[in-house]
């Protein structure tokens, strides 16, 4: 049991933590954000070179065999600097299938170009009714002379409007929730019948509406009807990538917060030394330490294959959730009227934990889940190993 | 002990329907509703309150008030804010007036309190300062004398629609040599003098209503301060009590409320009503029953103050309480709109978006963040609350 | 619509105070709980005396005529004191059930005798298994040659011990959980086949459990097989008078607690002084104050019978439950080592005010049933009328 | 970064059970819960440890630690956790055995170490006064010296068990002329000495386990120091991080959670287990949910130890948190016991009752309520963090 990274680790850390510090000052990420899709060509092209596109990827598709706790350190320091290029979705989220369930011609095609930072994708999975229930599809994708043809409607789509090629999840059999009858379909974002109507999210990324009409589809990613399974697992480790992103944003918003108090003066003393807000910065630095504790507990119970890992992954997200409200409340409470403008990085990312929140499932929607596993039957006592 | 209403409060209830019915009409709502058009809509709505004799219910009568009773006022109040019209703007009607009712002279009176009743002034508020926020009295705005002028320097912060003002009323230190309570005047500066800029401050919901002012040897007539010299700490402390009592809207919280629940009714999730999802409908209810509560505590304020008794001592916890349930409507809203809370309409229309209420829930909550912020920050009033209520 | 009370009322809460000032000091209160029952029989007699035995009975029964506002004036007074005495018990319940259902001669012989202070009752609704549903009923009533013959065990019968009158709630009818098919019986203490098993409660009152085989019951309160219309009722007149008792308690606790931490020394300064802790008791005065305004709502409502009072009281309950928990905690907590010992009279506030949370429905439960109401159809806006 | 378990730990593991399994018998479980004969129950279940070698794990291994790992630690505390086995005593192994490893010289070390270890004494701690509760420093208690032997007079207060122990470990007031924290000392006390009286508290939750102890001209050897005069103070905080460690109780409070659950499955009401209740589940998880973080935010502590490094800022919360999560769970079991919550069982049997686990229940929950106030309060403990991690 130990909880220290090792030297590769530490490097990538360091290395993202640099890059953080040149390129993301408070005006630099305004103007990256202003940027067309929101973020920068430039930065992409960065990652590319020092390999953080390769991470996750097996070393015989040319990555770096990463696992969670690689994607874990590159996501949290992402989210301390509030990183807006689109890493979740290209890399974790359409890559991730890709890896996971993409036939080897097409993981020989792509896979390569993500990792050379060529190759923006998206993962559609939501519809306008589906809220947090992913297997609520509308969607159709029907076979017609060994083609595969998709009709209807995804939203927000995250990176939707820089993807080149989206992954669709569409029902190809079933009932509207079901879990069978899901297919991932791979669609180019050029194909004749798919619109897109963009859009931006209020920490700056930019999303999409992307309708289709009788799009034709490249390929399926997994098993025709069998692709709830795959989407369940990728979106597993999309919550742990996203979770590490959050702890990120929420370090720093609580040392930004902090800082604040001890250099605003009131009443002739800093803020920071009445005894009221001493207690609630306390419970900020307790909520932020939990999530912490939470996080290396579910990425070392992913790594190691225990059966804590569902349990351990779920709690952290609900964790995060309920973290990300309390600390970015008080964040702006604390930082008075300051807090209430977009002259300081305060609200950005507290917009940004809010989305985080909502991402797979927020925290009252997890926590059912949650509740359901652990109290399905008389539990075992032990929780590692 | 009761809260039945009478038969004249019954009549009354009609006529306050038929006058919303008539007069907040959807024409109205929406051009409240649209930022381009909102100053005009807000205005014409307070002309057709003028008309009713309804714009400053709580003036004396000889000013233009109504003389209500605790009832009327709770009828009237429930039945605008259920029909989703707004209050009367307050800087006019409730915080200036206020102090011109109380402190000012004759002809401050004639010539202010008219203007203000038919909107034909729109005032702001210059009190905060970028060193001066929660300790409000550290304030440094200087108004030196210069014959029967004041000469101002300095500038204030956080001034709610000063881009539309035309009037501003200001707390500014004639002296700096004592407590730093005292030496504060209280004046009234017409916004078209040379000398004032206005900068706009972009806030965290996308707005424009905050903004600072400054003022660069800005001369105002004497004849422009209220009461005397220095005093203007004791005529803002009274007005403070008022503001209280106002940001706790109650009323409007109970519409938002509604709203949030039909809003979560519609919402589907796995088949399934979020209004059946039973943690969804504890925080509902958590909030309904603390804003249950409210109601009465503030009925219990507005039955001491119409008994002609100091309100009681729960009324310190208005704002506190208000502005903490109106804040967890806000934040329900955003969880009602799920995944839709993140996003930013722009242009596009509700329906190229795919939701209706997402963009207007997260826009309020943001803006909402405010309230436990301004008009005494949540931890002034419960320092307050502690000094003169408990004693500690 | 105001908030004052009668003169009369006003003498009611005067003539209690007085009471509670001269007979309920700390060691006073102790030694009555120590007596047999848990309570004094002689300050039985006195409330007779001074007539607040008759308060809810009505005029033509020899009562005062009294409305919830009265009620509340005094059970808010007893609870200040913390008075032992069952006046719940005898004279809301058992008092209550006779008045509302019991047949004329019943009535003429009982109810003058509550008055005179000269007969205890109770109320057996529990059982071992039914919590919170008050229709979980397994003793049963049987008709036989025209008698009506009970057996069964109901438990944590309030004043269980002193009652020489029972009305016992038993099933003659339907499944375990129904509503229709409970039998309210009047049945003596003293008659064969009924045993009593008595204790006590935290707060210092006795309850019993109580076994009856082939127990001949006296009379019917109310009509057979329809009992449960008369005991919600009842129930919700006893919920509102629980809870004018629970914010007296509340007032006295938090009015202790101010006391202490004004008083109490550490660090060279009154524990009061510090920021952290005033903020806390602003909490604390806040939770009593919404108890305050929703027990006025509630008793208004009731008494103008306005549509509010159903949701009123339900939700007062609530408040009354949470309220209790935060200052009761937090009473303990600010008293330090003092608050854990019975040398003061903090720990029998803080245990009353727990049984009162659990006394027909705690404010979990309670907020369901409230949620079914209010969430079961669009609403009309106003509250009051 | 991994939480794996190796070969030697399942095999340590395994070990661990098995003691479990025949030390940790029905019998003695009984013996310590019954407050007659609970003495004797946990001196024998110390002397099993004792026999095992385990029962002072975090001593050097020299004076009879066991050198285990961080996994070991885990594991042993998990395992015996799970079992309902308690805790050694704390007031010896714990407390004053880290001040006489760290400053006790080696006549004290040879005199007192082995008989702790054997449980052959009780200790008490004597540190808070009636006068000197949050704020210990200002302590009164006073030694005098005399030849060789301090003269005490004064009194102690909140001591939990005095009526057992024959040792209490004492700060006592050497000198008044300085900063209160300087002119502290700590003395080992014999109990039996002359002088001494021990005055039982009955607390809320109906145990006798506090006391007051005076002392009254009570004379104390000067070998029976630790250290030098006047430095008390710092021996005692440094104990206090291991008390803060040790309160947190996490292993504890998985036990009883899992016992909470599956006492809500078996409540019905209204023919659904209460474990079906959203609210309730809703509870449960957030406390859960809570645990499984403090679990690891202790894991990551005691990582950080092993490796020789000082615990991260994470350690401060352990306390803090610990013991919320415990009086989260006490309150919870509360209210699955209902209305039996309200009960005293009394002499009666559960059966009598009706109730089998609502008497512990509201004595736990009763009792629990002094973990925030002991081993410096809750709010001392945000004090320390806020100054010493926040930096504030």
């Amino acid at each position: 049991m130990n909880f220290n990274l090792s030297e590769e680790q530490n490097q990538i850390r360091d290395s993202i933590a640099r890059f953080v510090q040149e390129n993301y000052a408070f005006d630099q990420r305004n103007a990256v954000v202003a940027l067309e899709h929101g973020f920068s060509e430039q930065h992409w092209q960065q990652f590319a070179e020092l390999g953080w596109l390769s991470i996750p990827f097996a070393e015989e598709q040319g990555g770096f065999g990463g696992g969670p706790v690689d994607t874990m350190v590159l996501m949290q320091e992402f989210g301390r600097g509030l990183v807006a290029e689109p890493y979740l979705a290209t890399v974790l989220l359409f890559g991730g299938l890709l890896q996971a369930g993409a036939s080897e011609a097409i993981q020989g095609e792509y896979i390569p170009a993500i990792i050379g930072g060529e190759l923006q994708g998206a993962f559609a999975y939501l519809e306008r009714q589906s809220r947090y229930a992913l297997t609520d599809i509308t969607t159709t994708a029907e076979q017609k002379d060994g083609k595969w043809i998709v009709n209807g409607e995804k939203t927000v789509v995250l990176n939707g409007g820089a993807a080149q090629k989206i992954i669709v999840a569409a029902r190809s059999a079933g009932e509207q929730a079901d879990e069978s009858g899901i297919t991932l379909l791979l669609v180019d974002a050029g194909s004749a019948g798919l619109e897109r109507t963009l859009y931006r999210m209020t920490d700056g990324q930019e999303a999409a509406n992307i309708t289709l009409s009788n799009v034709e589809a490249k390929a399926v990613i997994g098993s025709p009807g069998e692709g709830y399974g795959l989407m369940a697992s990728i979106v597993d480790e999309a919550r742990l990538a996203l979770c590490a992103n959050a702890l990120g944003a929420l370090e720093s918003l609580n040392a930004q917060t902090l800082d604040y108090c001890k250099t605003r003066e009131q009443f002739g003393v800093a803020i920071g030394s009445f005894q009221a807000l001493q207690h609630r910065l306390v419970d900020m630095f307790g909520a932020c330490e939990n999530v912490k504790s939470l996080l290396y507990r579910a990425v070392c119970a992913v790594q190691d294959g225990t059966e804590d890992a569902q349990r351990s992954l779920l709690a952290l997200k609900v964790m995060v959730g309920r973290a990300g409200k309390l600390i970015g409340g008080e964040a702006i409470q604390l930082h008075g009227g300051m807090g209430m403008t977009d002259e300081l990085s305060v609200g950005f990312y507290v917009k940004h934990l809010m989305i985080i929140n909502t991402l797979f499932g927020d925290a009252d929607y997890t926590q059912q889940l949650f509740a359901q596993l652990v109290n399905a039957a008389p539990q075992a006592g032990s929780a590692a190993a | 002990m009761h809260t039945r209403f009478s038969e004249e409060d019954l009549a009354f209830q009609a006529e306050v329907r038929q006058f919303l019915r008539e007069n907040w009409t959807s024409e109205l709502a929406a051009t409240c509703a649209n930022r381009a058009t909102m100053k005009e809509g807000i205005e014409e709505w307070q002309r057709r309150l003028y008309k009713q004799g309804w714009v400053a219910p709580h003036w004396p009568v000889e000013h233009g008030g109504t003389d209500w009773t605790v009832t009327q006022t709770f009828i009237y109040n429930s039945e605008r804010a259920a029909a989703g019209a707004p209050e009367v703007m307050p800087f006019g009607v409730t915080m200036v007036a206020s102090v011109i009712i109380a402190y000012g002279n004759d002809a401050q009176k004639a010539r202010f309190l008219p203007r203000i009743l038919k909107s034909e002034d729109w005032w702001c508020q210059g009190y905060s300062e970028p060193g001066a926020g929660s300790d409000l009295a550290s304030l440094k705005t200087r108004a030196d004398l210069d014959g029967d002028e004041y000469i101002i320097n300095g500038s204030k912060i956080w001034t709610t629609y000063a881009q539309y003002a035309n009037w501003i009323f200001c707390l500014v230190r004639t002296d700096s040599s004592g407590r730093k309570q005292e030496g504060i005047t209280f004046l009234l500066i017409d916004m078209n003098t040379p000398g004032i800029t206005v900068r706009p401050i972009q806030t965290i919901d996308g707005f424009h209503h905050l903004n600072e002012v400054f003022f660069d040897n800005v001369r105002v007539p004497v004849e422009n301060r209220i009461g005397e010299e220095g005093k203007g700490w004791t005529y803002a402390k009274s007005l403070l009590v008022q503001e209280r009592l106002s940001i706790a809207e109650v009323a409007d919280s109970k519409r938002a409320l509604t709203e949030v629940r039909e809003e979560a009714r519609a919402e589907v999730n796995g088949g399934v009503s979020l209004l059946e999802d039973p943690l969804f409908a504890k925080r509902l209810t958590d909030i309904e029953i603390r804003l249950m509560a409210l109601e009465y505590t503030e009925l219990r304020a507005l039955a001491s103050i119409a008994e002609g008794k100091e309100p009681g001592p729960e009324s310190s916890l208005l704002k506190l309480q208000g502005t903490e349930v109106q804040q967890a409507i806000q934040e329900l809203r955003m969880d009602v709109a799920a995944y839709y809370s993140g996003t930013l309409q722009g242009d596009l229309s509700a329906e190229q978006l795919g939701h209706d209420y997402a963009d207007t829930a997260q826009k309020s909550y943001f803006r909402g963040r405010a309230s436990s912020i301004y008009g005494g920050s949540n931890e002034v009033q419960k320092n307050i609350t502690a000094k003169y209520v408990l004693g500690l």
